[in-house]
């Protein structure tokens, strides 16, 4: 037992090292002159210490603390995304003005941002249904202090109230639906709960309502249709770099978790690592309900994206429509569709933090977020306006970038699996979303500024920034194959 | 006194049934109220029903200590949650002078 | 002569005059006189070519022919490995034409040089002469049937840029645009018809195709179809022949200068037709060669009850030329090959004459009008002329001449075709009853007599209707004079036959002896034997009844125009709706205007507003209206606009409206929603 | 046949020169726009010349189309690899190049009107830098998708293409630019995402085994052609299912708008008036082929059963589009508008020789896909000279210039009747094999169109009264004839108008042996 105990310690490290971080950012936050740089610098390294640790797991495929959480290569793959993202937001963080004018006693927020990548970490590993309320948990409320963060700002308070109100209750869906899935098969740990399914239950319908409850709180955490409503609001109100945050790290560990859940406990064991195809246990058909959901959230993001005004609506709407395509991954029951979704994260990141930091400086110099004062950017700022267009080609799916890839894999995926009509409404829709992305760019390009405003210089970090995101983007177009490779090497989860 | 015959011995069941009114109720509670506490008590009362039903599950089910113990974590889970709540309810009412959930929505379309 | 040498010398004939174009084209203005003597030079030069050809062609039997692959195609389907051939074919029928077509266009170069003095676009015209000439020689010596419609399309482009060639009167260009368009009509057809032949016998070459037939291989294995061939390339001739009910073209095209109307549209081009006919003739079926006569017949009866009525000289002269045009056709429908060729020939002499001297008469009416600085007064109207024969007698005479040779009188060459087309056409009705067709031929003849001696008539006869003018014309100069009376000469008996009552003896009837038909005997014409069997038994009552008629139209002519002994009034009056048809043309352009022109362009009118609306509104969010000249009346388009140019785009825009209304704002409308959707999903999935 | 410059193979050279350029011109300040103008003309120019090599040394007899071996300057390494893992096979994604006899003209094509392309943009002011960076960007996208030989490849370039051209529509267009770019924008996507869909299923269904024995998935648009290499039991396995019609029509739309056929052409007008000059000849001259290309490329020798099922409404569609363009065509005003619908009527003309499936037809078509780019292009260029004078475009704003500008009128006329398809022209040989093959297959059909010509005759004719006959309006008393570089550009294009209707051979020489193949192997319906 002891040393298993030392054993799981040393496994769990990364996340160890996050706490220190955590700890160190409050201590330097109390001490250091000076402190939002510092603070943000310290995190930094406390980051890139974590980052090292976690490439060390590589290869890795274990359960710790007797079945609560796996480091396994799928966990690895996603808390390396989830480092990189919260490496970008804390950039980010630091060149915001909106932060600066508007926040208070910045190294909190430092903080907190640390806390929610260490729930996200848990959220990916966690095998353990507690462990796994506690994670979606934990990183939920620091996600609420940090939407509502400059609570100067009316809108930023308010998006802190709509969110925990609709985030509380979700919370109260999924906690009530692991209770009935507890109950009936009486065990904590996923695998005990697959055991117990294969074995066959006799209180069908409460399966089903459980089920249905804790496909409801994920919805939320993933912004599914019809369990988003938050999303636009709060993504809207929230802070540009919470914004980034939540609509790419929180979705993508939400996805994690939900993934995994489903894969191990709903799925006959054995069945999978032989072809990559999955055969459900008896009873539940949970995939029909999210193929469903996938295509309503495609859809109708895009439709309700077609007229935002504001580019944080638009942008927050395009996220939901990608949550959409990222789901069609799971509706195929196979290793192929997992793997294009995590394809799809991976890409996803980079793309849509991109346009959110785009947003970012444009009300940094700006100080606004309406797509009519995006009119002649491109003509004020080449660089800025050019990268802009990229990301935003992306996100639409246009190669050579990698967005495109993304897509490609999700498609073919689904293609194969013979969803043919899912396809199609994606196809459908991803020619809808042109529309709106297609709009930012003609703002940005096809109308000429303005005598009166200048052009739009900017410094060089966050010339810096952008070219990171932007290389990504464009490498990962012409030249994927590491990035398809490390998928599929990765969806292998402990005890499948 | 003499309890009805299906009130005589009870079981799992019953309890299940008084989680879900339970959930119900603050489900209820929580779309119909005006007032932001309210709507707070809403939730806590979703919560507890959850943790009723680890409790019985614990008692009755298959389940063994685990149940009360996975009801501890939700109760400090619920009560940071209220804390953090009530400050932004707080900060709420500093901002719209009004915690009534129904005029803060200027977040909209 | 060898024969490598007469294809040489065919070549030389037909590449020089392109040259004389090409060096006219790229250097005309800087040489002097802007090279008009290269063109014509360049023409007298294949003139030669063309009579040595014709001459050492004739001396002998056999036709000469020569290829040239042009395009190669690789194993096709269906037709297997396919090289398309370039070819000339010499026989007697491309030599003689030859002759005729230089010849007549020497001398319209010699005469042009008169007549288009301090033009313009002197130079340029001569260049499309050349260019002209070219194509038409192309038509003439071609071996095969894709060249022939290339020659065909060329000849009807130069004919466009000639009549067009005052284009910067609108009527000039009108007149060039009808031309090409309504010859494009006939083309479409003579199009499809050598694509039955070609997809089915994988060549183009006459001689080919002819075997292939003769061999008894039908294209599509169907009489129908070899009929429907036959008919449909005749729809080539039907277009450049001007033949009912393609023939309004040619009247108009009278718009270009009267020496193009000589060359293109008297000897030469319009001729094409008929010569297309007489190529094809072996594979032409009875039926087709029946359908060609009555065609033929009709066209030449319309044309003459026109031309009766009309007073612009040159117009009168077109409508003959229709006319005369119709006999032909009708000839060879009828199976009179020699005969109606013939009259192609002499035809092409006297009224290439008869235009040249009406030119002669306008460019000394231009004259004295310039002198009278009258500019109102109508220079081809014969209304204003009279009495002009004492002032121009050369022109009088040779026009006389011309005129007797078209009326058929005897000694002239008129005569001599005439009247074997005439026996030939009664022959023809004899042998299998069509005596429509005869009826009709010697009507013509009469009314041709009739109008030609009135064109004479009130042009060089009676009183002049201006004395003064009268006194200021002057006869044309001798560039001018001199082709007319070559013209009248070759328009004289002997050139053809020495006797003076028959054609047939002569070395132009022997030299177009009737090819040999391919078709099977049943849907076969008359056979020649036979068909000359009833001729020569028929001739000697042909010939008397033709003098006969044509002297009379003549008589009567004289009456009514001359001695005035009969009132023209008043034969209109009586005449009534008749003559009104007939001085309007029987209102073909109208009605043509009205259905086919009008019609059409209601069609493009109707897609480019289908375009707009429809098509473009289903898929067109954005609801501007594109410009375009819809004539549809603006309510509807606001129904359209409404009802379709939403459509699509503004569709699931609208959707994307009421689906954003959602997004209150208030959440607790989100936790319904969201409580909603949940029990949907409950429901359902208890439902599966 | 393998042909190298520095090592790289001459396709490349052939495909990325404009990208260099572009860098370079990327790096030139905004005022160097001279700089600008001779760095693009240098490149396009290379590239042209770099096209006339590759023609010349072409050997005319190999076969291609689904026969690797046999195509022409191949470069072929592995792109993209994807090793096997327990689910799913080794993925391999190809840089595959390589032309045969379909590809050659068209590649020798897109050279040619790129360059004239420059020349005409040579007076564009605004933006020079972009203009050029963009422009470069688009020849490339075009050339790269006419040498590709693997479908992703293909695909790329493909798409490539629709950026630079929204950019140069909806910045340097005319006054409803806007409009007109997101309509081609749109259009065009939807066409793309068809493809896609129909390339991954395709993907997924083709699997060929390599020497190793392995069962690789590829992309490679050869292994497509082989019924051998689909999987068993996947989507597009079998001749004739239902999945392999919805795939060709899926595919045969997305090509169609390109073309564009009725009715998907609608985005083709707007475009075209709005476009500048050189964009649209751009547009007439190389992106329509693309569609065309598309089909005989990817579409008929990928499903070749599917294509002979749907012979009918092919030729169909091209019979519409003939008729229909040219009746539209006579209702214009607008001068561009105009050639716009000529361009889908004669277009129409390409769809029904290729429908033919013979080698005749097919001929016919992939010339009418060379002379049109050239006649079309030099039509355009022809509006674009009177509007660079007067900034007019309506056919009734003129008349009368042949007497004003008589070396403008007379290449005016060449390439009008050569639209009109007048024997002695370029035009008329590609019309005339296109309908003759279309006649072996569908007599009625053919027969309906051939009336087309006659209306085409018409709008023409019509179109040539009045801006060039007629008497001249005092306002164009001063129009300039053609200068220096106008004339640079339309000769050229004269010169093979004219050649190549008097003496098609070389260039029918150049793809028959390929067309005849390619004929073969779909009527054979994928042995």
């Amino acid at each position: 037992m002891a040393e298993h105990i030392v054993e799981s310690i040393y496994r769990f490290l990364p996340e160890i090292a996050l706490t220190v971080t955590l700890v160190a950012a409050i201590v330097a936050d109390l001490i250091l002159k000076e402190r939002n740089r510092n603070v943000a610098w310290v995190v930094l390294g406390g980051l890139a210490v974590t980052a090292v640790l976690v490439l060390r797991q590589i290869g890795w495929s274990e359960s710790i603390f007797s079945d609560m959480i796996a480091v396994d290569p799928f966990a690895v793959f996603f808390k390396v995304v989830l480092l990189v993202a919260g490496l970008f937001i804390v950039l980010f963080s630091m060149k915001s003005r909106e932060l600066e004018h508007n926040a208070t006693r910045i190294g909190e927020y430092y903080m907190l941002l640390t806390g929610v990548i260490f729930g996200m970490f848990l959220m990916v590993g966690a095998t353990n249904l507690l462990l796994m309320y506690l994670a979606f948990e934990l990183t939920s409320i620091s996600s609420y202090v940090l939407a509502g963060f400059t609570k100067s700002l009316r809108k930023s308070a308010e998006a802190s109230m709509k969110y925990i109100i609709f985030g509380a209750i979700s919370s109260g869906f999924l906690i009530y639906g692991i209770s009935l899935l507890v109950g009936i098969t009486g065990a904590t740990d996923i695998y005990g709960v697959r055991d117990a399914l294969q074995g066959g239950v006799e209180q069908q319908m409460a399966l089903h309502i459980a089920t249905i409850m804790i496909i409801v709180g994920f919805s939320y955490k993933i912004t599914v249709v019809p369990f988003h409503f938050w999303a636009p609001d709060v993504y809207h109100g929230a802070p540009v770099t919470i914004t980034t945050f939540l609509a790419t790290a929180s979705k993508i560990a939400g996805f994690a978790m939900m993934i995994r859940f489903f894969k191990i406990s709903y799925v006959e064991s054995g069945s999978v690592v032989a072809s990559g195809s999955w055969e459900l246990v008896e009873g539940v058909q949970w995939n029909v309900i999210l193929a469903i959901l996938a295509a309503l959230t495609i859809m109708a993001a895009n439709l309700m994206a077609l007229w935002q005004e504001n580019i944080k609506r638009l942008l927050a709407f395009s996220s939901i429509a990608h949550a959409g395509f990222i789901l069609m991954g799971l509706v195929l029951l196979s290793d192929e569709g997992i793997s294009a979704m995590m394809i799809y994260m991976a890409i996803y990141l980079f793309m849509n933090m991109g346009a959110f930091y785009v947003v970012m400086l444009v009300s940094n110099k700006l100080d606004t977020e309406w797509i009519s004062d995006y009119e002649g950017l491109g003509h004020r700022s080449p660089f800025l306006g050019v990268a802009m267009a990229i990301f935003l080609v992306a996100l639409a799916g246009f190669p050579p970038t990698a967005g495109f890839i993304a897509k490609v894999y999700i498609f073919g995926a689904t293609i194969n699996a013979g969803w043919i009509w899912l396809v199609a409404v994606a196809g459908l829709a991803t020619v809808i979303s042109l529309y709106y992305y297609v709009r930012v760019v003609r703002n940005m390009f096809l109308v000429d500024p303005a005598e009166s405003d200048g052009p739009v210089i900017l410094d060089s970090g966050s010339m810096t920034i952008l070219v990171l995101l932007l290389i990504p983007v464009l490498l990962l177009g012409v030249y994927f194959s590491p990035i398809v490779e490390w998928a599929k090497h990765s969806v292998t989860m402990f005890g499948m | 006194m003499v309890f009805p015959e299906w009130l005589a011995e009870p079981g799992l069941n019953h309890f299940l049934v008084v989680s879900a009114i339970l959930f119900s109720l603050g489900l209820l509670a929580v779309i119909s109220r005006r007032n932001i506490i309210m709507v707070l008590m809403g939730i806590e009362l979703i919560l507890n029903s959850a943790n009723l039903n680890f409790v019985a599950f614990s008692r009755y089910g298959a389940l063994s200590l685990e149940g009360h113990m996975i009801a501890l974590f939700v109760i400090i889970i619920a009560a940071a949650e209220a804390a953090i709540a009530l400050a932004i309810a707080l900060n709420i009412y500093n901002r719209f002078g009004s915690v009534d959930v129904e005029q803060i929505s200027e977040l909209k379309e | 002569m060898g024969m490598d040498s007469l294809i040489l010398f065919s070549l030389f004939a037909l590449f020089l005059p392109l040259a004389g174009f090409v060096v006219l084209i790229f250097f005309g203005n800087r040489l002097p006189r802007e090279g008009d003597w290269v063109a014509t030079g360049a023409v007298a030069v294949s003139f030669v070519l063309s009579l040595i050809i014709m001459f050492s062609k004739l001396a002998t039997p056999d036709s000469v022919t020569a290829t040239w692959a042009w395009v190669q195609m690789g194993n096709v389907p269906v037709l297997g490995g396919l090289t398309i051939e370039l070819g000339i074919l010499i026989d007697n029928l491309s030599s003689i034409m030859l002759v005729v077509v230089t010849l007549i266009s020497l001398l319209v170069h010699v005469y042009s040089m008169g007549y288009m003095q301090g033009d313009s676009r002197y130079g340029r015209y001569f260049a499309y002469l050349g260019f002209f000439t070219f194509s038409m020689l192309g038509i003439v010596i071609t071996h095969n049937l894709l060249m022939m419609y290339m020659f065909w399309e060329l000849v009807g482009l130069s004919s466009y840029l000639l009549i067009g060639h005052y284009y910067e009167k609108k009527s000039a260009s009108n007149a060039a645009i009808k031309a090409f368009v309504v010859n494009r009509i006939g083309d479409a057809g003579m199009f499809i018809g050598i694509m039955i032949l070609f997809v089915h016998f994988a060549t183009f070459s006459f001689d080919a195709i002819f075997g292939a037939v003769a061999a008894g291989d039908l294209p599509f294995a169907s009489q129908a179809w070899l009929t429907a061939a036959g008919v449909l390339i005749f729809c080539g001739a039907i277009g450049k022949s001007a033949q009912f009910p393609l023939h309004v073209w040619l009247p108009d095209a009278m718009e270009g200068p009267t020496p193009v109307s000589a060359l293109i549209h008297a000897a030469t081009m319009v001729a094409a037709g008929v010569f297309l006919v007489a190529r094809m003739f072996p594979i032409l079926t009875a039926d087709a060669l029946l359908v060609i006569a009555y065609i033929g017949a009709a066209t030449a009866l319309l044309a003459a009850t026109v031309a009766i009525t009309q007073y612009d000289i040159k117009k009168v002269l077109a409508w003959s030329t229709i006319s005369q045009l119709g006999y032909m056709i009708l000839a060879l429908g009828v199976g009179a090959y020699a005969a109606g060729f013939m009259h192609l020939v002499t035809h092409a002499a006297f009224k290439a004459g008869l235009f040249l001297g009406s030119g002669a008469v306008i460019y000394a009416m231009h004259a004295a009008l310039h002198k009278q600085h009258d500019h109102q007064t109508d220079a081809q109207d014969i209304r204003n002329m009279g009495g002009l024969r004492g002032k121009m007698p050369v022109t009088y005479w040779t026009f006389l001449i011309f005129t007797l040779a078209i009326s058929g009188i005897p000694l002239t060459s008129g005569f001599l075709s005439k009247d074997e087309i005439l026996a030939g056409t009664l022959a023809f009705s004899t042998l299998n009853g069509h005596f429509l067709l005869p009826l009709t031929a010697f009507l013509v003849a009469g009314m041709t007599a009739f109008y030609m001696f009135r064109l004479v008539i009130l042009t060089f006869h009676g009183k002049p209707s201006d004395k003064d003018r009268l006194s200021i014309i002057r006869e044309a100069p001798g560039v001018m004079t001199v082709p007319l009376i070559v013209l009248a000469t070759l328009s004289l008996f002997f050139f053809y036959s020495f006797n003076p009552l028959g054609a047939s003896s002569g070395w132009l009837y022997q030299a177009l002896e009737r090819p040999a038909s391919v078709v099977p005997e049943a849907i076969g014409p008359i056979a020649a034997s036979v068909l000359y069997q009833a001729v020569s038994s028929v001739h000697t009552l042909v010939m008397i009844l033709s003098i006969v008629i044509a002297v009379s139209g003549l008589a009567f002519a004289w009456l009514v125009y001359e001695k005035r002994s009969i009132s023209a009034d008043k034969m209109a009056a009586a005449m009534g709706p008749l003559y009104r048809g007939s001085y309007n043309k029987w209102y073909f352009d109208e009605m043509y205007q009205a259905v086919i022109v009008n019609g059409t362009l209601a069609l493009t009118h109707i897609s480019n507003w289908f375009d707009n609306r429809i098509i473009d509104g289903i898929v067109n969010g954005a609801a501007t209206v594109t410009q375009g000249i819809s004539k549809i009346s603006g309510w509807i388009d606001y129904m359209f606009i409404d009802g379709l140019v939403n459509f699509l785009a503004n569709f699931t825009g609208a959707i994307g409206m009421r689906l954003r209304k959602i997004q209150t704002g208030k959440v607790q409308n989100y936790l319904v929603f969201a409580v909603f959707g949940f029990l949907v999903i409950v429901f359902f999935f208890m439902a599966i | 046949m393998e042909f190298q410059i520095f090592g790289i193979g001459i396709l490349t050279w052939i495909v990325f020169l404009p990208i260099v350029g572009m860098l370079i011109v990327l790096l030139l300040p905004n005022e160097q726009k001279n700089a600008i103008r001779w760095t693009a003309a240098t490149v396009t120019g290379l590239q042209l010349v770099l096209a006339v090599v590759v023609t010349m040394i072409f050997d005319r007899t190999a076969l291609g189309i689904n026969d690797s071996n046999s195509f022409q300057f191949v470069e072929q390494f592995r792109w993209i690899v994807v090793e096997a893992v327990p689910w799913v096979g080794k993925i391999e994604i190809m840089y595959f190049m390589g032309i045969d006899g379909l590809s050659v003209l068209m590649v020798l094509l897109t050279a040619l009107i790129s360059v004239i392309g420059v020349i005409s943009s040579w007076n564009i002011e605004k933006m020079v830098k972009g203009y050029f960076a963009l422009y470069l960007l688009l020849v490339t996208g075009m050339m790269g998708v006419f040498v590709a030989l693997d479908f992703f490849l293909f695909f790329i370039f493909w798409e490539v293409m629709l950026l630079p051209m929204y950019f140069l529509i909806g910045i340097w267009g005319g006054a409803r630019r806007e409009y007109a770019a997101i309509k081609f924008f749109i259009y065009t996507f939807v066409g793309g995402v068809l493809m896609l869909l129909v390339m991954l299923a395709l993907y997924f269904s083709v699997a060929y085994t390599n020497e190793a024995g392995e069962q690789i998935h590829t992309f490679n648009l050869l292994h497509m052609m082989n019924a051998a290499n689909y999987v068993e039991g996947s989507i597009l396995y079998g001749l004739d299912t239902t999945w392999r019609y919805v795939a060709w029509l899926a595919l045969f739309i997305s090509f169609a708008i390109k073309v564009p056929l009725f009715p998907f052409h609608t985005w083709l007008p707007d475009a075209h008036v709005e476009a500048p000059t050189p964009i649209s000849v751009i547009l007439a001259g190389v992106l329509l082929k693309l569609g065309t290309y598309g089909m005989l490329r990817v579409l008929f020798p990928i499903l070749p059963d599917a294509t002979i099922f749907f012979m009918y409404l092919m030729a169909s569609l091209g019979m519409i589009s003939i008729i229909y363009g040219a009746l539209c065509a006579m209702a214009q005003q607008d001068f561009k508008k105009l050639i716009a619908y000529s361009s889908i009527s004669h277009m129409g003309i390409v769809m029904l020789g290729m429908a033919a499936l013979n080698t005749q037809g097919t001929v016919g078509a992939v010339l009418q896909m060379f002379n049109h780019g050239t006649i079309t292009a030099m039509l355009f260029l022809i509006v674009g000279v009177l509007y660079d004078r007067t900034s007019k475009r309506g056919v009734y704003d003129f008349g009368g210039i042949a007497n004003q500008m008589p070396k403008y009128t007379g290449i005016a006329m060449v390439a009008m009747f050569a639209a009109l398809g007048l024997p002695g022209l370029s035009g008329f040989v590609s019309e005339l094999f296109s309908f003759l093959g279309a006649f072996d297959s569908f007599r009625w059909i053919t027969i309906i169109s051939v009336t087309g010509i006659v209306l085409t005759a018409a709008y023409i004719l019509w179109t040539v009264q009045r801006v060039f006959l007629g008497s001249l309006s005092d306002v164009h008393k001063t129009l300039p004839d053609l200068t220096g570089r106008e004339l640079l550009m339309f000769i050229p294009l004269a010169i093979i108008v004219i050649f190549l209707g008097v003496y098609p051979a070389p260039a029918i020489e150049l793809m028959n042996a390929s067309l005849s193949h390619l004929v073969d192997f779909v009527n054979g319906g994928m042995p």
